[in-house]
């Protein structure tokens, strides 16, 4: 049981890493990399370091992914210029 | 007594300091001398008062410095130093006499020139190993000035080859130094610097450092002899000298062949022969040597037949002279010792004129090609007259210091190392071909119109110069005084090398 | 009484040189009047140390110099004769020089360096030692140096100063190694107990010198010796470094009397006779009876003598006749050491000796009156004069007398005759009696000595008609020179006349030289020779043979000699190249091989080599390229930062994989 | 255990929110007060670092005090005291004074933190406060390209460092279970053969790589050209001489300390990387014309000769060597330091003269400086002479102790690479001086480009600081012996 | 399966994906994010060993990790953006007026 949700979290937690990298858009990016910090807070939960994930969670993807769109914003010909 | 020897070189350092803050050159040039005076005022009342027959330290004075590492102020004079702290008191002065006219930065110039004496004096009377590296550093950087401010249109090379050169060979000093106290510290368990202390605790040492190479002792020789042979300079380690002397100022060339040189030949008589019948091989570190000698004798000799700059002949000259040292201090004689004691003595006395004579003609024609010159003498008699003089006593004439020095040299030298005289007497002929070749075309003959019309030397000039051959004169007709102290040292030195039976 | 002031005989000139030298200017005459005075005060000094001696008293004073060397004076019959006639010869040229000299500007140079020359040549002559003797010979070079440059601006005298300098520097560099020889060998007897020198003796003292002959070992001293017979081919312009001494004629007709004639060059003559008990002592290896080292002397000397005079022949220079003259003299000098060394031992030093002195007044004659005629003529080319008999009559006779005494002319038995006559005549009997002695080809020493005889005559008969008889062959007015120069030129004269008579006191003086000191010298003794008339008679036969052939080609014109005197004649051109050896000298050995291949070869391994390929190509090229290489690895972009730390961090762990883990 | 060891830290830090506070009440005329401020602070710090004796522990042992924590705190708030000075006339008028000297002073506190880490934790915290504070400072001049662009550079390869550094440290965590560096040691000592494992390795080397990155050795020295050259000159001052050496003390500590038995690996690493780096740095050193580059370079060089430091291997000699490192820390720290300061006061100078030059640390604006701010080029001489190893001098001593310890050990060791590393280290002193050398000549030799300036009092306050610490070491260095022998003596080797 | 071995995988895998990201992308916004990557990679360890070792050091040490990575976030955006206002670019390729 342990091992399945392991695995399948792991998976989706390396997928998104290697999202991060291959969207071709920006912001999809940050959402991947989202998707990557709660993947790994839900690892720490495995680990049973829940205070640990739920920290992860607040202010990795609450304030990190936050800022990361909001910087995307501000620069906003970030998106075009990788399209290029 | 005590205090005479630190005092004599703080002086120059205080005069060198009140030299830079001066405004005008006049005040700048009279702080000078009166500095360096002061110093040779000094230094005669310690040759006075020296008891030439024996070899111990005089006037020995010590000062804790870094006690951690055994690090004392220590100076002292016995035979082998005083000679040429004599003769660094007497260079200073008479080059600033020489330089009166310098117009350039003057105050720097003259304060340059002070620290040079600094330098030069710490080198000659510091008895401990690290005060003595710390001099020996400090040297290089006014004269590293002193070409690169005042010096020829290629003195950036120069500068910077002189000052490379002749630091990586005391860095590689630097490292046998590190060994000799090592060894020392281990074997005695207190940390100390003293010259005699690690000289002496070179003989018990022993191992390899890499095996079945080559041995500590021999390799910590190698980069001592390395260090003071680039400095000397010896062949094949001198071609920063003619650079260095081609684009120096004047004075900057009298002092540096004048005393610069001889700290490596000081370098052999205090720390090279004392270890070298000690070392594992010394037979062939003996040949090595008088090898390096001889080479550096003819082959100085022949590329100053080949020069066409004035001033780089006779730096090629320098390096031909410096190879009696080697030779006199290799065939480990007491009189060849001392012989090559003395030709450092009177180098340093002829070697002066020589450059003062190029500065003279550079400065008045306006250029030290040989070719280009041509009958000077006519136009300049008086510094023909004193120029002869220099060039006779450096191809060693008979009558003066230079002939005395060479004469020991050769004579003693021959017991042991005949075959290496025998070459070295071809060098003497040769000598005189190019000294007299260069008189020829530059100073004798018709007067090459080109040049205009030129002054002769100034009153300054000349004084100095005419210092300088009197004493060249002086001292070779009486060479007792000084060359007393040598021999001194110099049996009390080789006693070691007969016990060892290095030599028979 | 005068002996204790035996110093100033050299000081006196020493003293002038630097008073002259430095308030010459504002006295009279360039301050001729010092050296002359000065020269005087050595003569006078000299005559009365010789007073004093006579007979067999010797002057010796020693101060300790340096280490286990010594300044000192040996004055022994030797030195007194040559100390007079230095003095004296000096003086007069010093007087004689007031009026050649008068329109120089630059006379109180002459007169200081003069002084200095006559100073270092007395103390070459009462040195007591072979240090000091070697010091004061160097100086004595070198006063020839300046003042064979003395017109510095003609590049010609610059570039014969030059000259004369380093050929006799070839042969000090060989007396010194001599000396370092001798010295070594000295040491090492003392070292070694087998000498042990009387207390206050130094090691380099002729003294002790001769106390270690027998102890030298023989192959040594052989070595020794040639190299001091070294010094003195340099000196004495012997074969093959004769070539400064024609060369040196640029210098003042003055210099060239007193120094190339009279003085310098016998010096080295002067040195083999001062070591003469050494050069007997070596071994006869070579020659049954006859030492090594003498027969080299004799060889050299023997050869030189005819050699010289060949080119003497055909010189037009009237010094340069001279100069050769002088070269075969000296040759005569040598060889009357070298074979009547090997005969009659210690004798031969008073043959040669005697010749010396002789020929030291009839050439310093002979150069004075070639002085006076170039003084009155402004040529030195004899093709340019003639008949100037008429018009400087004190010249022309007295140097007929020199001539005359050049060519050794007197009556044989009845012994009435020049200086020459006597002093030649010894020489060649010498030769005969080695001739006698060895047989064979020991002969040929009289043949060069008769051949050069001959020979002499005729050069030097050439030049007395051509310049003085005849048709004078240029526009040129001549006068006669005035009384200060002529009346040195009658002194002479006297001298050149008369001095031959002295033989019978000179010889045996000089005998005892060396029994003074103490050294025996075997000679062969008691075979006493009775060569037959006509071999007494020989030399002045063909003297007066050489003056017929010169009378009738150059007076008479009897033979057209346009034929032999062209270039096309080998043998005139090779005698007027001076058998090309100025070429040799200083074309091939000066120039190609020693600056161009040597010098240009040293100069090119360390320009190119040590200094371009190592220094400025390997290291500072290279470090400065490679440097301009990796500064490019720092691309500005971040990512290639990034991916350097991490691959840094790749290869640490690879090393440390390789590093032994 | 008194608290009052704390106080130099506690100081700045207080000091560092003050300067905040102040900053939002007084108005932007008056906030040059601010720097005096700051500069009392760190003097008061300083005293406080020689004055309080004593050693100690807090917070659980992950913060000790002790010699080598000491005197590397003098070092840190030495080079800050110059930046401080030198920035008073630097950022004069600048608006955002307030900012600058309390990011100046926290990264100080940081730098003195990793200074006293005794726990990765800590050391990791530490390093991060300082680093944060100076990424920021080298972006300080927000408008110049430059800046940003050197900020974002160090920031970049800071992070990666970090990262690095923290996937490092949590390796050693997971392998000895500790985080305390004591800890760490006693884990290893116990058991070798953990310590052989390949994993080991791999942990130490991201501990090394993140070091590394502070200490600029090559190949992780990338940034350091680049954002010393864009950083504002003070802030380049402070990272060169201070926070360089917060990678050395981090090192000494963790590696000297905490891998004995692997020292024989890591010895070797270390010195391919120090003989690399010193090479590297002086090479590169020499085509600079940019003096800010050029000094940036040479300290890379100066970063191989103190990471010579981690090459000795006999015990006696490799705390000589760590001694020796110290030394030369601390002389590099103000010799670079005042170096940098020089370069401000050129700075200064060219602006002055035209507001629109671009690269105001060109070479050719030093041409004649001795004649146009005398007092500058002098210091700048003795500095750069210093940094070649000229003795008497700061930087003298401290090479002379290495070079004689690390010759030592291959002597002891009759090692023949060791003896190649010292003779490549010894060509490369006499190389670095043909760069110092291009410098002396412009200043010294040609001539000048314009009148004489008059040099503002705060930089020749700080130049002439750095100045009498150069010489004074130099010519008294027992104190300083003593002192950097002692805090060797603390990693007891 | 979900060993410690497994975790330190995963980190693994995650920190080569965020070091292969740096070295290659062309953005400033995407280099930071992985950036955060390492940083979570080195989490995901010290997590992994504390819970492992049974010693809470570890999580401590990922939360204070965690809090500076967020930190150094904000300063890295800010940079930035500061530079995109002068640069106007976030590329980094073009950003390298410093270089040599």
């Amino acid at each position: 049981m342990v091992d399945t949700v392991f695995l399948i979290i792991s998976i989706f937690t390396i997928f998104s890493s290697i999202m991060v990298i291959l969207s071709k858009k920006i912001v999809h990016s940050a959402v991947y990399l989202a998707g990557s910090l709660i993947g790994t807070a839900g690892l720490f939960i495995l680990l049973k370091a829940e205070f640990v994930a739920w920290v992860q969670v607040l202010v990795y993807v609450g304030a990190v992914v936050t800022l990361i769109l909001f910087t995307i914003m501000l620069t906003g010909k970030g998106e075009d210029e990788h399209a290029n | 007594m005590s205090g005479l020897i630190s005092l004599m070189i703080i002086i120059p350092l205080i005069g060198a300091i009140l030299t830079f803050l001066t405004r005008t050159r006049g005040q700048a040039r009279i702080v000078a001398i009166l500095a360096s005076g002061l110093s040779l005022v000094l230094s005669l009342l310690l040759f006075m008062r020296f008891d030439s027959s024996i070899p111990t330290i005089q006037f020995g004075e010590s000062y804790v410095w870094i006690s951690s590492l055994g690090i004392n102020l220590k100076f002292g004079l016995d035979g082998i130093g005083l000679p040429l702290v004599l003769l660094a008191n007497i260079i200073i002065p008479l080059t600033i006499i020489f330089a009166w006219g310098e117009t350039k930065q003057a105050n720097r110039f003259y304060g340059l020139i002070l620290l040079e004496q600094v330098g030069v004096l710490g080198v000659f009377t510091s008895l401990d190993f690290f005060v003595f590296y710390i001099f020996w550093e400090v040297v290089l950087i006014p004269m590293y000035f002193l070409i690169s401010i005042w010096g020829g249109p290629r003195k950036d090379y120069s500068a910077i080859k002189f000052f490379i050169y002749t630091h990586v060979a005391s860095l590689v000093m630097l490292l046998a130094i590190f060994s000799l106290y090592f060894n020392a510290l281990s074997i005695t368990g207190t940390p100390n610097f003293d010259i005699f202390h690690l000289l002496k605790n070179y003989q018990v040492m022993d191992g390899w450092l890499i095996q079945d190479i080559i041995t500590l002792k021999d390799a910590i020789f190698l980069a001592l002899l390395f260090g003071f042979i680039v400095k000397m300079p010896a062949v094949p380690f001198h071609t920063w000298l003619p650079d260095a002397h081609v684009e120096a100022p004047t004075a900057g060339s009298v002092i540096l062949a004048a005393l610069l040189l001889k700290m490596g030949g000081y370098g052999l008589f205090r720390i090279i022969l004392p270890i070298l019948p000690y070392s594992d091989s010394h037979g062939i570190l003996i040949s090595l040597m008088a090898i390096i000698g001889v080479l550096s004798i003819l082959y100085g000799t022949f590329l100053a037949l080949a020069q066409r700059d004035l001033k780089k002949m006779v730096a090629y000259s320098s390096i031909s002279h410096m190879g009696f040292v080697m030779l006199g201090a290799a065939a480990l004689i007491p009189l060849s010792v001392s012989g090559a004691m003395y030709q450092q003595f009177s180098h340093g006395l002829i070697t002066g004129i020589l450059f003062m004579s190029c500065g003279v003609i550079q400065h008045s024609a306006g250029t030290r090609i040989i070719g280009d010159l041509g009958g000077i003498a006519k136009h300049m008699p008086r510094l023909t007259f004193l120029m002869l003089a220099g060039f006779l006593a450096s191809l060693g004439l008979p009558g003066m210091s230079g002939f005395i020095a060479e004469f020991l040299v050769l004579v003693n030298s021959y017991f042991t190392l005949p075959t290496f005289v025998i070459l070295a007497l071809f060098g003497i002929v040769f000598t005189a071909g190019y000294h007299l070749w260069a008189m020829q075309r530059a100073v004798f003959g018709t007067y090459n119109q080109k040049l205009g019309h030129i002054h002769d030397i100034a009153s300054y000039e000349m004084v100095s110069m005419s210092v300088l051959v009197l004493l060249v004169i002086f001292f070779g007709l009486n060479p007792g005084p000084v060359l007393n102290m040598m021999t001194t040292n110099a049996e009390q030195l080789l006693e070691f090398v007969v016990l060892r039976g290095v030599i028979t | 009484m005068f002996s204790d002031y035996a110093a100033a005989i050299v000081l006196l000139p020493v003293l002038a040189f630097v008073l002259t030298l430095f308030l010459g200017k504002k006295l009279y005459s360039g301050g001729a009047p010092l050296p002359i005075a000065a020269i005087a005060g050595s003569f006078i000094i000299s005559l009365g140390i010789f007073f004093e001696i006579y007979p067999g008293g010797v002057v010796q004073q020693s101060w300790p110099w340096f280490a286990n060397l010594n300044i000192g004076i040996l004055i022994d019959p030797l030195a007194v004769v040559m100390l007079l006639m230095v003095s004296f010869v000096s003086l007069l040229i010093h007087i004689y020089a007031v009026g050649y000299m008068a329109h120089d500007p630059a006379k109180p140079r002459y007169f200081a360096e003069t002084s200095l020359f006559t100073a270092a040549m007395l103390a070459v002559v009462l040195s007591d030692n072979i240090l000091q003797f070697f010091i004061a010979w160097e100086i004595v070079g070198v006063c020839s140096f300046l003042l064979i440059g003395f017109w510095y601006h003609k590049p010609s005298a610059a570039a014969a100063a030059k000259k004369a300098f380093l050929v006799t520097r070839v042969g000090d560099v060989l007396f010194l190694a001599g000396i370092v020889l001798l010295y070594v060998n000295m040491s090492e007897l003392i070292a070694g107990r087998a000498l042990t020198p009387e207390s206050g003796n130094f090691i380099l003292q002729f003294k002790t010198m001769f106390e270690a002959i027998p102890y030298i070992d023989s192959g040594q001293l052989t070595l020794i010796t040639l190299l001091f017979f070294g010094g003195a081919i340099g000196k004495s312009g012997q074969f093959p470094l004769h070539g400064w001494l024609p060369d040196a004629m640029e210098g003042p007709t003055t210099v060239s009397a007193l120094i190339h004639a009279a003085t310098m060059v016998t010096a080295g003559v002067y040195l083999v006779a001062r070591t003469f008990p050494m050069f007997v002592a070596t071994p006869d290896s070579l020659v049954h009876g006859i030492p090594d080292s003498l027969l080299v002397v004799a060889i050299v000397g023997g050869f030189t003598a005819l050699f010289a005079a060949t080119m003497g022949l055909v010189m037009n220079d009237i010094k340069r006749v001279l100069a050769y003259s002088t070269v075969s003299q000296l040759g005569y000098m040598m060889l009357a050491l070298g074979t009547a060394g090997a005969v009659i031992g210690a004798k031969a030093v008073g043959i040669s000796m005697f010749h010396l002195i002789s020929h030291a007044f009839f050439k310093a004659l002979l150069f004075l009156c070639a002085g006076s005629v170039i003084h009155a003529v402004g040529t030195n080319d004899i093709r340019e004069m003639g008949g100037l008999f008429g018009k400087m009559k004190i010249t022309a006779i007295t140097m007929l007398i020199a001539a005359l005494a050049l060519a050794g002319i007197g009556i044989p038995f009845i012994n009435i005759g020049t200086a020459g006559f006597f002093s030649k005549d010894m020489i060649i009997e010498g030769a005969f009696e080695y001739g006698e002695i060895t047989g064979g080809w020991g002969w040929v020493f009289y043949g060069f000595a008769i051949l050069a005889a001959l020979l002499t005559s005729i050069y030097i008969f050439r030049l007395w008609f051509m310049t003085f008889t005849g048709k004078p062959r240029s526009e040129r007015r001549a006068h006669e020179s005035p009384n200060i120069m002529t009346l040195p030129l009658m002194i002479l004269a006297v001298f050149a006349l008369f001095f031959g008579f002295s033989q019978s006191g000179f010889y045996p003086y000089l005998e005892t030289n060396f029994e003074l000191m103490g050294v025996e010298i075997a000679g062969h003794e008691g075979e006493a020779l009775h060569p037959s008339a006509i071999i007494i008679m020989l030399p002045v036969i063909v003297g007066v043979l050489g003056i017929v052939i010169s009378y009738m080609i150059y007076h008479r014109r009897m033979l057209d000699m346009s034929k032999i005197v062209s270039s096309e004649n080998p043998l005139y051109k090779l005698l007027i190249n001076r058998y090309y050896e100025p070429r040799l000298s200083a074309d091939i050995i000066g120039v190609k091989l020693t600056h161009d291949v040597a010098a240009q070869s040293g100069e090119f391994v360390d320009r190119k080599i040590i200094d371009g390929l190592v220094i400025d190509n390997i290291i500072s090229s290279t470090l400065f390229q490679v440097g301009e290489v990796i500064r490019k690895l720092q691309t500005g972009v971040v990512q290639n930062y990034a991916a350097i730390t991490l691959l840094g961090v790749g290869l640490l762990i690879l090393l440390l994989k390789i590093g032994g883990m | 255990m008194s608290y009052l060891l704390l106080l130099p830290e506690l100081l700045l830090i207080s000091l560092a929110l003050v300067i905040v506070l102040l900053g939002l009440m007084i108005s932007d005329r008056s906030k040059n007060l601010l720097g005096y401020l700051s500069a009392g602070g760190l003097l008061a710090s300083i005293v406080f670092i020689l004055a309080i004796k004593g050693e100690g522990s807090f917070f659980y042992d992950a913060f000790v005090v002790d010699p080598l924590s000491q005197i590397f705190k003098l070092i840190f708030a030495v080079v800050s005291l110059l930046a401080v000075i030198a920035s008073v006339t630097y950022f004069k008028g600048s608006r955002n004074q307030d900012e600058y000297y309390a990011l100046l002073l926290l990264a100080t506190v940081g730098m003195m933190v990793v200074a006293s880490a005794n726990d990765l934790v800590a050391l990791f915290v530490g390093f991060e406060l300082a680093s944060m504070a100076t990424y920021v400072l080298a972006g300080f001049e927000k408008r110049n390209p430059a800046s940003l662009e050197a900020a974002l550079k160090y920031f970049v390869i800071g992070s990666l460092s970090s990262a690095l550094m923290l996937f490092g440290m949590s390796l050693v965590y997971g392998i000895t279970g500790y985080t305390s560096i004591p800890g760490i040691i006693e884990f290893f000592t116990t058991n070798p053969q953990a310590a052989t494992g390949a994993i080991n390795i791999v942990a130490m080397l991201f501990l090394v790589a993140g070091f590394a990155f502070k200490m600029a050795l090559v190949p992780f020295h990338m940034w350091a050209p680049d954002t010393y050259e864009g950083s504002p000159t003070v802030v380049s001052a402070l990272l060169a001489a201070g926070s360089k050496k917060m990678g050395f003390v981090a090192a000494f500590k963790v590696l000297v300390l905490a891998l004995v038995a692997m020292r024989a690996d890591i010895q070797l690493a270390f010195a391919v990387l120090a003989v690399v780096t010193m090479t590297y740095g002086n090479i590169v050193a020499i085509s600079q014309r940019s003096i800010k580059r050029m000094l940036a370079y040479s300290s890379i060089a100066q970063a191989g000769y103190i990471s010579l430091a981690f090459v000795a291997i006999t015990p006696e000699m490799s705390q000589m060597a760590i001694g020796g490192g110290i030394l030369l820390a601390l002389g590099h720290a103000l010799m670079k330091g005042g170096a940098f300061i020089a370069v401000a006061v050129v700075g200064y100078m060219v602006l002055s003269d035209n507001r629109n030059v671009k690269n105001t640390d060109d070479l050719e604006h030093f041409a004649g400086l001795g004649k146009r701010a005398p007092i500058t080029a002098f210091a700048m001489l003795v500095f750069l002479l210093a940094l070649a190893g000229i003795p008497p001098s700061a930087g003298f001593i401290g090479k002379f102790v290495i070079f004689y310890s690390i010759t030592v050990d291959a002597v002891i060791q009759a090692s023949g690479w060791m003896l190649f590393i010292v003779i490549v280290a010894i060509l490369n002193s006499a190389l670095s001086i043909y760069y110092y050398a291009r410098v002396i000549r412009y200043m010294y030799v040609l001539p000048p480009a314009g009148e004489r300036i008059k040099e503002p009092t705060p930089y020749v306050v700080a130049i002439v600081l750095a100045l009498i610490g150069t010489i004074g070491i130099g010519v008294y260095p027992e104190p300083f012996i003593q002192m950097a022998m002692d805090a060797a003596k603390v990693l007891g080797v | 399966m979900a060993d410690l071995y497994s975790y330190l995988l995963v980190a693994i895998i995650i920190f080569t994906i965020g070091s292969y990201g740096i070295i290659t992308q062309r953005s400033g916004i995407k280099i930071l994010m992985c950036i955060e990557l390492l940083l979570n990679a080195a989490n995901i360890n010290l997590v992994a060993f504390s819970s492992f070792n049974g010693s809470a050091t570890g999580q401590v040490f990922a939360l204070f990790s965690i809090a500076i990575a967020a930190a150094e976030a904000a300063i890295g955006f800010a940079i930035l953006i500061a530079l995109f206002r002068i640069r106007d670019t976030i590329n980094l390729d073009n950003i390298n007026i410093l270089r040599w």
